[in-house]
């Protein structure tokens, strides 16, 4: 058994303080909305396809309302006012809402007014009824094909062509993967519309797109059932399009979605407004879709030395938890990430390691967590590389993580060939049956290394939150307390696509999420 | 036939990636990583990325490489000999023995030469068997004989003949610098002498032997890694049929039936 | 010159032993096996052992193979370009650029085009540096920008315009399908085209860049894994001697000195 | 802190146990002596090099002493009548006694008797004092530059080729090797007799020959000083020659010795009574060259299954280590072997092995113990044969073994080739130094899988050393208790080479060692 290291009282305070952290944040995410939240809205209605320069309808039309000044209302009103106009399909409504003199048109009749949101109201349940039967169908599989015990074995895919990543997911699934992610192209988080269709053309990932989604699902339900075994599909939401890529990954029965209320802030130099409003709504999404949602913590030890910064890892995880209660997520669904990272020329870093794992642990017992692989201190030397991971391997199942992404042994080379990632699945498979249970055997001392540097960490993530409180969230990510990178609160892109909302801005889907919560 | 042409699968189809790793007798240095890139050009790869250069010692450089080779593959052309035919269940064989041969079956087995490595020729003879799958001691219409290990070509071949055997069974691990296949081929050379060639159905086995290799050596049949005793035992019942003239030639029975 | 003859080195000196892995896109099999030796000897490799047939899944196989490469090479007959001068210290270099510049060398950085990953270049330029060697940010001669990354090739130019800058670092660590040495041309047309080219030492650096390619490329010199902020520094200020003239130009610096 | 699993009693009990067992044999080993005893005492006379046949000078001799049917009187003994027949120097005395009619020269007047012993005596004292020299040296280098910490790293070199040994030796100590082994050609241990001078051709290993020694002894001087950590050499003696080799192994000043008191009966077919009478004369000598010996035990579950037989080695410890006691050797001169090899396949496997490793641990806390790879089991998937050696790196550093066999990733082809042992020795460092400590910071619950595993085989362990109580050792291995082998008392080779001591017979090295114990 892995130890208690803090008490009750102590981690009920840190939970306390991340509370008080994220306050203010939640009056600011009240206030607006993105352009991001309103093209989700309407692609909740069924909005869909690209005009004729290619961009996505929803872009064309909540730019439209942007313009005009009237986005503040909200995408939902308009919507209702364009098939008051008479519109008859979703398409209609953009066409006519494109050619009408918006700004101009003034407010209806107050009963009229209280009709069109009416009319709103129940289409939009209709259409979060239909996402629940999705939602269902995607459960009633994993009923009749259930999962592997965890840690559930995940593995990347990133051929840049949708068609190959089918292949290397079946190849991968065949071969014991539990979870397949497909990987983005590295531009993609900095684009503000979601692509459209399959795509075969991206660097160091596939581009998330709506049909790309359906078209590895599709694939891994076949191949589900032939292995009698269920295996999850997971993308990547962080960025510009944080909502949009939920409500896809949610229409599209994904199980999971990496999803992380900092990530975009800190790696992708995305603006902290925006990332924090549109971060909510995503996640209500993945709260009412039931997707588990993967943090980005790991990514702070890749900047940030893994030892030094050990304590930034944990505080984050707080405040990311806080962040998904608050959008109503349930502990199941949280897959906070951490990750084995240390400098493995340092002494004892199992010790280390096993420290941080079981803090984590500790802190978050019923969250299924999500390990991240050693990567930034992989070598090229693929041999050490590969028994640098069969020591993550070994971590991930001793302190019982739910989600485990495997390390490759051309980490430090090229994403992953489809023979990395057997090898890869055959070391990990024989890692966890033999190592299966160890947890259970062993008392870790609580006046040993490990128990004193998890309290030392535990300790200094408390003041890190302390900090935030005091200061506030965006004055620490200022200082850069998180993976050593500062953001500034009016920098990073999209700020401009943030609008507070108007007294009687409209969005049933908000509406009917934050109801059920 | 259509063609079916393939290449190594890396990161895309035919992409013709692969992987290599060699040490040479040179100190690591920038030259030293040159010199493993052209190495590999010279093996006609492109794309040659020599990643990773590690200091095995002062005089040696471990090098691993990623590199494209331009070799394509007709898959089609390709025939490997699989004649199979169905293999008998345990229950099965013995009862074909019982009728068709009428007497049991004599075997012996030994590991040869200096090879004291019997787990393998044990596996094959003994009660116990491999993997869940009988040996031939426990066939009741089998008689075998376990020499053990480190046992002389010439003394195996005389208790062969002693018990007359239907088959001889050599088993042979160590391969170093060839070893197993000199000690075979001084096996098959001392069955001439003593005139069992071409009479007892010779089997040649190890981690290191296939079929083809057997055959070119001068055994009926050879047997490799993860061989079943049971696969041993049909094979030598038909070899054995066919000695009696009770099956016709060529038809030889060769791994699991697919 | 007399020749060093070199081979892989396995067992013995001049085995030509190396190590093979790869997946074809057929299904494990007999004929699989085959396929994977019938194409190390298509790349004129001998004594091929197929020692591992692994089923990646139902339509690919993954093969590990040991054989010999008949390839010689005359480890004599190559050269790999290492001018190295003299590398000076922390100290010793600032107090150079006072006494021979006379003035702070401004460097500008950023990791360009879509290209996330700034650590690299944070380890070049920022004050922590990498590997315990100060990055230039310390340096007090140096007058360093790092821009960070995702940074457009166009705008790093126009702000090392602005800065008038002695030296634009560029990182790139994403390779796949060769985007890096797309983005690298492209920021080399553009330095031509706001004719920055020849006049300003540009650097390239990144895990997969060596200084011939970024020579090809079109820049002044590439720097690739664990180089040290103290070479760079040092390769700088000889650069910018040489466009003073103070310094005769072709002694570059690359590397530590040996 | 690993667990106690076993009560001091239990444990004393097998101890005693063990004693019973052995003494039968050694009283047939105090009536009894062999061929290769004899010869080693001319050796260390400083009878050498080979006759006109290219056979050993000390073969000639005794096999003339044995002919004659004098051998029983001890070769010292006709040394001595040598030397008073006026030859000047050891060959002399071969050529002399080889000519003279000895089954008719009469014994010498009580008094010359005396005399001849007395002298014989004293050149024994100075061949004796020359030994101690030799291994003093040894041990100034190893306190000039010291060992780094347990597990201390042994790999194994086997190009056949002396020279190419000696460079892969090097590059192995470069690499990390604590402790270079190089394994015999297969066929060695049958023979009775050891080949002479520097050997460039064998199969599976390179023949042990005390130039072979010498030439890899004074590389590894060299090594050793220019790395400023002292690296240790072993061999082989195992087999038909054992007292011969342990001596050349002293007299070379190597640090280890591969010497099993029952390996040469089970995998060797050697005769029983012949393996126990050299066994112990090779023992006398490690003993007094402070040579560090290595059982055999690993090898039983090679042959057997791991988990059944798991009890068996523990058993076979307990009497390796009494015939290692009772031949004068110390606790820390005790390698005893144990190894890590239960199929991979199956659940849990970690949990067994740790169980068993910690129970040797616990039963023979003062002794290095040499902990032994996966190899059965290992496959030609070089990627996973190294997960699995490093799961085994693991509890080498995990349970404090002493001495550490690497694995090798191409265990299941070949014998090593220099990288495959450079890439074990990474491993291998990274693991030790990660987890160095681990012990301490865990307790082993004692109502666990662990501890109920490890006091399972300890109680068949017992039973197993009760059974050889009471019905003796040989009808034990004619059961095929130790590793499934069965052996015949009069069965196996080099019975022909054991003879009955006279009641005068004279051994002035025998009596100098067992004085000082
Ligand atoms: C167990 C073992 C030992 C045991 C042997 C115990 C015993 N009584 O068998 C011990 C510890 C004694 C031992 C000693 C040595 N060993 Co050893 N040993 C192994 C090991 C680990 C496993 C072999 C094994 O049992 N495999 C399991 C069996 C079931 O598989 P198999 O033999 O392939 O048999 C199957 C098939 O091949 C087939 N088959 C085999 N024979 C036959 C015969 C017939 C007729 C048929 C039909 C089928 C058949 O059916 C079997 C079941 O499917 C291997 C490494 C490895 N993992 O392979 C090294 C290995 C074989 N040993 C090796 C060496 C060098 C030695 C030594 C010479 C080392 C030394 N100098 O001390 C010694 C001496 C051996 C000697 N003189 O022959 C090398 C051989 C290198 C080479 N290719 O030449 C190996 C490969 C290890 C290595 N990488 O260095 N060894
Ligand atoms: C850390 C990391 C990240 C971090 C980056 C954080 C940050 N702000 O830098 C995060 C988690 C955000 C990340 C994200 C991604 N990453 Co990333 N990442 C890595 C990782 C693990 C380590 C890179 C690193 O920091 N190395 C340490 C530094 C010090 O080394 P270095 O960069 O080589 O720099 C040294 C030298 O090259 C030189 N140098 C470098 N630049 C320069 C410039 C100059 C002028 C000079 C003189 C010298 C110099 O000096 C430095 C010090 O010696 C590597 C894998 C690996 N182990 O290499 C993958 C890796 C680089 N990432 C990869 C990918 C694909 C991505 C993603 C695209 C994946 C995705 N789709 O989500 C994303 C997006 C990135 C993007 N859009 O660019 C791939 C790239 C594959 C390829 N070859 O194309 C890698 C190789 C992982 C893999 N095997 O798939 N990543
Ligand atoms: C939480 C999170 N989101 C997103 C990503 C990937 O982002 P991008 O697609 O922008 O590279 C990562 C990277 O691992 C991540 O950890
Ligand atoms: C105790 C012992 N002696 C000797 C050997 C090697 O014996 P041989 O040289 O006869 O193969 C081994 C094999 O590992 C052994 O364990």
């Amino acid at each position: 058994m892995s130890g208690l290291f803090v008490s009750d009282e102590q981690v009920a305070r840190a939970r306390q303080l991340a509370r008080d952290i994220t306050n203010p944040i939640f009056e600011l995410i009240a206030k607006n909305t993105t352009v991001s939240v309103e093209r989700t809205v309407l692609r909740w209605f069924g909005v869909d396809g690209t005009g004729s320069m290619g961009a996505p309808l929803v872009n064309l039309m909540v730019d439209r309302l942007k313009d005009a000044g009237v986005m503040n209302k909200g995408a939902a009103y308009w919507y209702g006012r364009a098939l008051k106009m008479g519109a008859k399909s979703p398409l209609e409504a953009v066409e006519l809402l494109t050619a009408a003199p918006l700004a101009s048109l003034g407010p209806l009749a107050p009963d009229e007014e209280e009709r069109l949101r009416a009319d709103v109201r129940s289409e939009a349940r209709h259409a979060m009824a239909e996402l629940k039967a999705r939602v269902a169908k995607r459960n009633a599989l994993k009923t009749k094909v259930p999962m592997s015990p965890a840690p559930h074995k995940y593995v990347i895919v990133a051929t840049g062509n949708i068609h190959d990543d089918v292949d290397q997911a079946r190849a991968a699934a065949e071969a014991g993967a539990d979870v397949i992610a497909v990987i983005r192209s590295t531009a993609q988080s900095l684009l503000d519309y979601v692509p459209q269709g399959a795509t075969t053309e991206g660097f160091g990932g596939t581009y998330a797109t709506q049909e790309n989604f359906r078209i590895m699902r599709e694939a891994l339900d076949v191949v589900s059932e032939k292995l009698g075994r269920y295996v999850e599909l997971t993308n990547y939401s962080s960025g510009l399009c944080m909502p949009e890529i939920a409500f896809m990954a949610a229409w599209e029965r994904l199980d999971m979605l990496l999803n992380d209320a900092m990530y975009g802030i800190l790696f992708r130099d995305i603006n902290m407004r925006r990332t924090f409003i549109d971060q909510y709504f995503s996640r209500r999404i993945c709260a009412t879709a039931g997707l588990i949602i993967n943090t980005g913590e790991d990514n702070y030890i890749t900047t940030a030395d893994a030892y030094d910064a050990a304590h930034t890892v944990i505080a984050s995880q707080f405040i990311n938890e806080c962040f998904a209660h608050r959008a109503g997520l349930e502990d199941w669904q949280l897959g906070i990430g951490h990750s084995y990272e240390i400098d493995p020329h340092r002494d004892e870093t199992l010790l280390l390691e096993l420290s941080q794992a079981m803090l984590v642990r500790r802190c978050f017992p019923n969250a299924p967590l999500k390990y991240m692989p050693p990567t930034k201190h992989k070598e090229t030397d693929i041999f050490f590389s590969h028994a640098y991971d069969v020591m993550a391997d070994l971590v991930a199942i001793w302190t019982k993580q739910g989600i485990q992404l495997l390390g490759m042994m051309t980490e430090a080379m090229h994403t992953p060939l489809l023979a990395d990632r057997y090898v890869a699945l055959k070391a990990a498979s024989y890692v966890h049956r033999a190592a299966r249970g160890l947890d259970e055997e062993l008392t870790v001392r609580e006046d040993g290394k490990i128990a004193r540097r998890a309290r030392e960490v535990f300790g200094k993530a408390t003041e890190l939150l302390e900090e935030c409180t005091s200061d506030g969230m965006i004055a620490a990510i200022g200082r850069g307390r998180f993976g050593d990178v500062k953001r500034a609160e009016t920098g990073g892109k999209g700020l401009d696509g943030v609008v507070e909302k108007a007294p009687d801005y409209f969005n049933p889907f908000l509406e009917l999420m934050e109801a059920k919560a | 036939m259509t063609k079916q042409l393939i290449r190594p699968y890396g990161d895309r189809k035919d992409d013709g990636v692969i992987q290599l790793s060699f040490t040479l007798p040179v100190s690591a240095s920038e030259k030293a990583k040159e010199a493993a890139a052209v190495f590999c050009k010279k093996m006609g790869l492109t794309d040659v990325k020599v990643a990773a250069v590690e200091r095995a010692s002062e005089d040696y450089t471990f090098f691993i490489v990623y590199a494209r080779s331009p070799v394509v593959l007709d898959y089609a052309e390709l025939d490997v000999p699989e004649i199979t035919i169905k293999k008998l269940g345990y229950q099965d064989l013995n009862a074909l023995i019982e009728k068709k041969v009428g007497r049991r079956i004599v075997v012996l087995g030994a590991c040869t030469g200096t090879d004291t490595h019997t787990v393998g020729i044990d596996a094959i003879l003994n009660m116990k068997g491999f993997a869940g799958d009988y040996g031939l001691e426990r066939y009741p219409w089998f008689e075998a004989y376990n020499l053990g290990s480190q046992v002389p070509n010439a003394e195996l071949i005389r208790k062969a003949k002693e018990k007359n055997a239907d088959a001889i069974l050599v088993s042979q691990v160590v391969t170093q610098r060839d070893v197993h296949k000199d000690n075979s081929r001084q096996f098959i050379e001392e069955a001439r002498k003593q005139g069992v060639h071409g009479k007892m159905t010779l089997l040649l086995g190890g981690p290191r032997v296939d079929h083809r290799l057997a055959i070119d050596l001068g055994f009926d049949a050879g047997f490799g890694p993860g061989t079943k005793p049971s696969s041993v035992a049909n094979f030598i019942v038909h070899q054995v049929l066919q000695r009696l003239g009770k099956e016709e030639k060529g038809a030889h029975f060769e791994g699991e039936p697919t």
